[in-house]
């Protein structure tokens, strides 16, 4: 394997959670693949009825889990399947985006978008940029270094018999 | 008994304490709250002047907020439990009052009764405690309800005591604080025994006058029905201010926390004014309003403590009266109740 | 003009209302304590002064069980009635279970003895809804809008990193003790989310990822809906600034959708409605 | 104990080219609570599907992924797989490995990682998923039509003719609508009476229909194939079941000099009157506001000459109810005011034609009526003041449409149509007539309409200016029409007999209350939302009621006609069976834990949740909370984030399954 391809591999991988609405993102992600558009390996997408039924809680578990970004997509205005869940959604994130960014999240890191069930292409180029956005950004250290503490994972390897304490 | 006496101020004494390598643990303020934190500098400590009792308890340095008692692991059909063992520093607690330092005793019964809390043992077995007597009160302040004086040694391995020059002497109580006082370096004096500052039966004089617990019992004994309750505690708004910065209080909630395959169980402070206390998961609340958690609240300090362990379980530090958003003070409650 | 005590006194003779819920002497100094009378010998007890920080509204939440098809009385400054609006708003309360004494304010006192932070704004002395009003309307004197969002602004100026650490550094104080939530008066969920375990969303442990969770909770949860009594803030004895959580919510709540809480008994609150022409710049 | 089946598709090459089907499976197998993985070339094939159907029984599943396609392809098709296997289809999920990843990814290590990524989330998914059943709601299979103008007619007639009951209710004294006042209709120049008449006495005479003129709808209950409806049946003070139509009563009525609506003030009627001759119910209303009786207390002429004692004096307002499955909306348009006044505050009048200051400014209705051969001229072109034939016709078009100021930013899309077809009917009636037209573009698309354009402007000599008029004012008894010519660049002066304003269609001025009540949309100028403006302009956000006509937008008659009878054809197929079958993806409210706050109900799309008493057993009301109606619940789940205690859940997405997913994310 030439050097180059190993490095390539080490490079940071971010975590990324993309909740998204069946009818329009999920239906536009699956467009980028009927038309075998290419884009980053990083994203984990999960689909949901609408954006109204994504609650902020959804975007801050997804933080605690280990993103290192979260999108949030669904359908444009005027588009959606249940007519007004978008504009609820889009109201709610307004204010949670201060919320976040307030507490001192940056919010390069939660984004959130319109993508319709006919733009597979903007889907593909979405993820890739928001995928080398948050590269650029390296990892969600800030947000690591909490859960290290509350939830030391790296403390889980059992091969070794002794076991030290695990607060501090 | 015996004195040492420090010649000089409270601030080498600190030093001192930090050169023999053990954590030191002492109140300072932080981000606004006196709390007991780990201190590096002396610098960091807030003076026995400077506070008349902290916001937080010493207890959580045994009884943490939250800790991980055991972690688990599934994978595929299997599932792997390891216990989590407490840490073994040894660790000297610096600066607390007598009624903080008494509550320990009080918090020792429960940790060690049936079954043993390794956890809190261990961390007081490794932990020596120096408390400073106290030269002021406010008008919280009622741990003569409990026995407990100004320059009480109940709980304390040493005392630091002052004169009216503003010394400092160590008064030392335990085989633990012997050796302790022994170790410190530069710090050696006479062990000439020192009378007690009248500056402490002053500040006595000054405490609410001691509640007459013993009636409180027996009243309590009889008026678990009564209308008492609905009157005094209709403005409870029913948070855990109280039962958290209690130095007595030590009920806790289980809980497990995962990600995907991988689990800590964890032991979380609790509180029985909170109304899912006492919810059984049929959705049943045996305790299903405040005047009823309240009366818990209450009857458990003055009553089902005592029962069983014979004394009460509050050390009248004031903390809770301090801090309740609505000056609901268990020491007008619990006077309030024998001239029901 | 009839005093405090002859109106609480006359209410509870008359039988005119169940109970009469006020502010009485406190027991340490700077603090005043709640009464919920329902004799008539209680009314002497009331008082008010510049200590009357505490907003008795949270009284009238469901938890209490005071309100009922009976009036219940409820001394409350000018800031207090923004609660009863909000709870009226959210259907906790109709406006004829509660008579409202109003009392003139001008200004109370922190727990430092300070002029609150909420009385430094403020644009309520006088209650904009009451049955009865003590003492005379206050006259409002015009607020320098630069200074109501001072402190909020000043966070604001930070970096993000700047305002990670300072409000973990606050959060780490956080023992979950909940009085933040129980001084609220628009906190009257029978069941917090906090508690709901299946799924647990906000971890329960008092550790840097279950305490930033709760506090994100608390303030989203009253995006639009806190009338700023500063309440939370007040019962938070480790001193953590929610309040200024809270104020940058409602500065954005106006800012983007021009709603201020606690006006308007028949306003929809702002995030369960919207309009087509909501802004929506951040959408990429 | 959760028994999980993992099924992973190579979709032949399509997946296996760049994600390790093989691995992924084995790698699944060792998942806890997987206790069956496999890979296979072909899923939904039939060998595939019996794989699936065989493993579901041999290994006791209680839960099955499968890894293939996006489930927007194969859901239905492994989920029907399943359930022939006898668990229930909703503990089958896919995981998309095809299109969100072996499509879309190129590194074979980075798509394999990320399918078997994808398929633990499902993984932990399934095995929270709870067996659902599909909804059933029973339907009453009636229907009501609201508005018995031209679409309201059709859809009824439609509705009627397919087999099911029709409740007609239109608020004025006769059916008919707009379209009974027209005189001919473009682009064939037929007689608007003649082709709608017929209509309407088949509606009167239908067995299937059941009418009511002069009636409005008070209130909607209900939901989808339950609708209760309480119709609002104005007192008319006779007696419809007496009345034979005979018409003394009118003759005799003292009242004769009333502006009759119908002929939209051009001409007079009684107090007591039906609107026109050919009126369906041929039934009298008496006019309560004119009426000498009801004014004074005197006269009764009409209740002297009523050989059948028709005349009731005493008649009040009427509620009926009724229960329809469905509704169809087809309360049509107003026509712009022009007027300072205006029904909606959006919008704003027109002062500078001098439309109700000169009496020879009319708006086009009024045109239709002079032209109308049942009109107040009997067809003949008279201008209104001094009954003189004009010879010279200004016709201005877009007054209002097309004019942001005006607040009105649309085309009202019939004038240009029948502006041409007034200069035609103008010319055909007077020869020597001249007919100017002032546009600012002309819109004929449809079939035979610009045909017709051309035969208005090559034939019967219409001049059309490209410009606008600026003033009117008068001058003797010439009406002075300056304006501008843009294609020539010149200013017009032209002396007119007549000025033909082509005034915007507008909503119904009263449409905002229906709306409510019925919980349907509506734009900013009031016309009501269809569901989808391209796939569902029929449907409207509420289930089970549609729309029809020029209530959703200005439309033709043959585009009203056609979307009534697609209208017609919606509630048909509603009515098609007696239970209508829904995915059960629908929010549940845990009323223990509800607080009652309302968020949810203001913030539903659908207004599918409503309050709920919680009481005890002795009837006292403990608390209320909300509650949602799972035949209007569309399942989109807006509810469950706007609800603080997470007191609601959705089935299918349930919180637990959500979170689920997430945990699994990164794991």
């Amino acid at each position: 394997m030439p050097e180059e391809n190993i490095n390539s591999k080490k490079e940071f991988q971010p975590a990324i959670a993309a909740f998204v609405c069946t009818w329009c993102t999920y239906t536009g992600a699956d467009l980028a693949g009927t038309s075998r558009l290419k884009y980053e390996p990083n994203v984990r997408i999960m689909r949901l009825p609408c954006t109204g039924r994504i609650d902020y809680n959804l975007i801050v578990k997804a933080l605690e889990k280990g993103a290192d970004g979260v999108l949030v997509s669904g359908c444009h205005p005027n588009d959606c399947h249940y007519n007004a869940g978008n504009f609820h959604a889009r109201r709610r994130f307004t204010i949670f985006r201060e919320l976040l960014n307030f507490v001192g999240i940056d919010l390069r890191r939660v984004q959130f978008s319109w993508v319709s069930a006919a733009e597979g292409a903007k889907w593909a180029d979405l993820i890739n940029k928001f995928t080398s956005e948050i590269k650029e950004l390296g990892p969600f250290t800030e947000y690591k270094k909490l859960s290290g503490v509350s939830f030391p994972i790296e403390e889980f390897d059992f091969s070794e018999e002794t076991v030290e304490a695990s607060e501090k | 008994m015996n004195y040492y006496r420090i010649s000089a101020g409270y601030k080498e004494l600190i030093e001192a304490l930090l050169k023999t390598g053990a954590s030191i643990i002492a109140p300072v303020l932080y981000n606004k709250v006196s709390m007991f934190r780990k201190i590096s500098s002396a610098d960091e400590v807030l003076m026995p002047e400077e506070y008349i009792n902290t916001v937080r308890s010493a207890k959580e340095k045994f009884f943490p907020v939250t800790e991980p008692l055991v972690k688990f692991k599934i994978e595929g059909k299997d599932i792997q439990v390891r216990d989590i063992e407490p840490d073994e520093a040894q660790t000297i607690i610096v600066g607390l009052r007598p009624c903080d330092a008494a509550a320990f005793n009080t918090l020792d019964l429960l940790f060690s009764y049936e079954y043993k809390d390794k956890f809190y043992i261990k961390r007081r077995e490794n932990t020596t405690i120096i408390s400073v007597a106290c030269s002021k009160c406010d008008e919280a302040c009622f741990c003569t309800s409990f026995g407990i004086m100004p320059d009480s040694l109940e709980g304390s391995d040493i005392q630091l005591k002052t004169d009216q020059d503003g010394k400092y002497y160590a008064e030392t109580v335990t085989e633990k604080g012997k050796e302790l006082a022994s170790k410190l370096e530069g710090l050696k004096a006479s062990e000439t025994e020192i009378k007690s500052a009248s500056i402490y039966s002053e500040v006595k004089k000054k405490i609410r006058q001691p509640l007459e617990t013993d009636k409180i019992k027996s009243w309590l004994d009889n008026n678990f029905d009564s209308n008492f309750w609905d009157e005094y505690s209709a403005r409870c708004l029913g948070c855990a201010s109280c039962a958290f910065l209690c130095p007595t209080c030590h009920c806790f909630d289980i809980v497990d926390e995962m990600h995907y395959n991988k689990g800590f169980r964890r032991k979380n402070w609790d509180a029985c004014q909170f109304p899912v206390f006492t919810k059984h998961s049929s959705g049943h609340n045996p305790r299903d309003i405040q005047s009823k958690r309240y009366r818990q609240r209450v009857m458990h300090k003055f009553k089902y403590f005592s029962e069983r362990f014979n004394k009460p379980l509050c050390t009248g530090c004031g903390r809770c009266v301090r801090a309740c958003p609505v000056n609901l003070d268990i020491y007008e409650v619990a006077s309030a109740t024998v001239k029901y | 003009m009839s005093t405090l005590n002859q109106i609480v006194k006359e209410l509870l003779q008359s039988g005119k209302v169940s109970s009469a819920i006020g502010y009485a002497e406190g027991t340490i100094p700077g603090k005043v304590q709640t009464i919920i009378a329902k004799t008539p010998e209680q009314a002497e007890k009331f008082i008010f002064n510049s200590f009357c920080v505490n907003n008795l509204v949270t009284y009238l939440t469901r938890g209490f069980k005071l309100t009922g098809e009976k009036p219940v009385a409820v001394v409350v400054k000018g800031c207090d009635a923004r609660s009863i609006i909000a709870l009226i708003q959210e259907n906790q309360l109709t406006r004829e279970q509660v008579y409202i004494i109003g009392v003139a304010c001008n200004g109370v006192k922190d727990k430092d003895g300070n002029e609150a932070v909420k009385c430094r704004a403020c644009q309520s002395h006088t209650p904009a809804v009451y049955d009865t009003l003590v003492g005379e309307p206050v006259e409002e004197k015009p607020v320098n809008p630069a200074e109501a969002f001072k402190d909020v602004e000043k966070l604001e100026s930070m970096s993000v990193s700047e305002r990670w650490e300072f409000w973990n550094k606050e959060f780490e104080k956080c023992i979950r003790c909940y009085a933040c939530r129980q001084a609220c008066p628009l906190c009257y969920c029978e069941r917090c989310v906090v508690d709901k375990t299946t799924p647990q969303w906000i971890d329960s442990s008092a550790h840097p990822v279950g305490n930033l969770s709760w506090h994100i909770t608390r303030a989203f949860h009253l995006a639009g809906r806190c009338t700023g009594c500063g309440e939370c803030e007040r019962a938070c004895h480790q001193n953590i600034p929610l309040g200024l959580l809270n104020k940058k919510m409602s500065k954005e709540i106006f800012k983007n959708f021009g709603y201020r809480a606690g006006k308007d008994m028949n306003a929809k609150p702002p995030l369960t409605e919207f309009k087509i022409e909501d802004k929506e710049e951040f959408i990429r | 104990m959760a028994r999980v089946g993992v099924f992973v598709c190579h979709c032949g090459e399509n997946i296996a080219r760049t994600v390790d089907c093989s691995s992924v499976a084995e790698r699944a197998s060792k998942l806890r609570d997987v206790v069956y993985s496999v890979d296979y070339k072909y899923m939904c094939s039939d060998p595939g599907q019996t794989l699936i159907k065989d493993a579901v029984k041999k290994y006791e599943l209680t839960g099955v992924v499968i890894a293939s396609c996006s489930p927007l392809m194969h859901e239905k098709t492994f989920r029907r797989a399943v359930s022939e296997a006898g668990l229930n289809p909703f503990l089958c999920e896919m995981a998309n490995i095809r299109e969100h990843c072996s499509w879309v990814h190129e590194d074979k290590e980075d798509a394999t990682q990320k399918a078997f990524d994808l398929i633990r989330i499902m993984v932990e998914k399934v095995k929270r998923n709870h067996p659902l059943q599909p909804i059933r709601i029973p339907v009453t299979r009636r229907a009501m039509v609201i508005g018995g103008g031209v679409a309201g007619i059709q859809a009824s007639l439609d509705i009627a003719d397919g087999g099911r009951q029709v409740v007609l209710v239109e608020k004025s004294p006769s059916i008919g609508g707009h379209m009974a006042q027209l005189s001919e209709t473009f682009p064939t120049l037929d007689c608007s009476q003649c082709i709608l008449t017929p209509k309407m006495v088949s509606v009167n005479s239908h067995k299937n229909i059941k009418l009511y003129t002069y009636s409005e709808v008070e209130s909607v209950e209900g939901y989808i194939g339950n609708f209760e409806v309480t119709i609002r049946k104005k007192a008319r003070y006779v007696d419809d079941t007496k009345c034979t139509g005979c018409g003394i009563c009118q003759q005799k009525c003292p009242m004769k000099k009333i502006p009759g609506e119908f002929n939209t003030g051009l001409g007079k009627r009684t107090a007591i009157y039906v609107p026109f001759p050919q009126a369906v119910p041929n039934i009298p209303v008496i006019d309560k506001e004119n009426c000498t009786y009801f004014k004074t207390g005197k006269c009764k002429a009409c209740e002297k000459f009523c050989d059948r004692k028709a005349i009731d004096f005493e008649q009040k307002d009427e509620f009926i109810k009724e229960k329809v499955g469905a509704i169809v909306v087809a309360t049509g348009y107003d026509l712009y005011s022009i007027k300072k006044e205006q029904n909606f505050p959006t919008v704003k009048g027109y002062g500078e034609y001098g439309y109700g200051k000169y009496p020879d400014v009319i708006n086009s209705l009024q045109f239709e009526r002079l032209l109308s051969a049942s009109g107040p001229t009997f067809g003949e072109v008279k201008r209104p003041s001094d009954g003189k034939t004009p010879e010279t016709v200004v016709f201005i078009q877009c007054v209002g449409s097309r004019d942001d100021a005006k607040g009105i930013s649309y085309c009202s899309k019939i004038c240009c149509m029948y502006t041409a077809k007034h200069t035609m009917l103008y010319k055909h009636k007077v020869h020597n007539g001249k007919a100017f037209v002032f546009y600012m573009d002309i819109r004929s698309a449809g079939k035979n309409y610009d045909e017709f354009v051309r035969r208005a402007i090559e034939e019967d000599e219409a001049v059309y200016l490209r410009g606008r008029v600026s003033k009117i004012y008068q001058e003797g008894d010439k009406l002075i029409v300056k304006g501008a010519d843009t294609l020539s660049g010149t200013q017009v002066e032209i002396a007119a007999d007549l000025v033909v304003l082509a005034t915007a269609m507008t909503a119904q001025s009263d449409i905002v209350p229906l709306a409510q009540k019925l919980g349907v949309g509506y734009d900013k100028y009031h016309f009501l939302s269809e569901a989808h403006p391209k796939l569902r302009p029929v449907e409207t956000n509420s289930a089970g009621i549609f729309l029809a006509g020029a209530c959703q937008a200005p439309k033709d008659i043959p585009e009203a006609v056609a979307q009534a009878s697609a209208a017609a054809s919606k509630v048909l197929g509603l009515c098609s069976s007696e239970e209508l079958e829904r995915e059960p993806y629908v929010a549940t409210v845990n009323e223990t834990t509800c607080a009652g706050c309302g968020f949810c109900i203001t913030a539903c799309p659908y207004q599918a949740i409503e309050r709920k008493e919680i009481k005890n057993r002795n009837g006292e009301v403990l608390k209320t909370v909300a509650s949602v109606n799972h035949g209007v619940c569309q399942g989109c789940g807006t509810c469950l984030s706007i609800c603080r205690s997470k007191s609601i859940d959705l089935a299918g997405f349930t919180d637990e399954e959500v979170y689920a997913e997430i945990d699994a994310m990164f794991a």
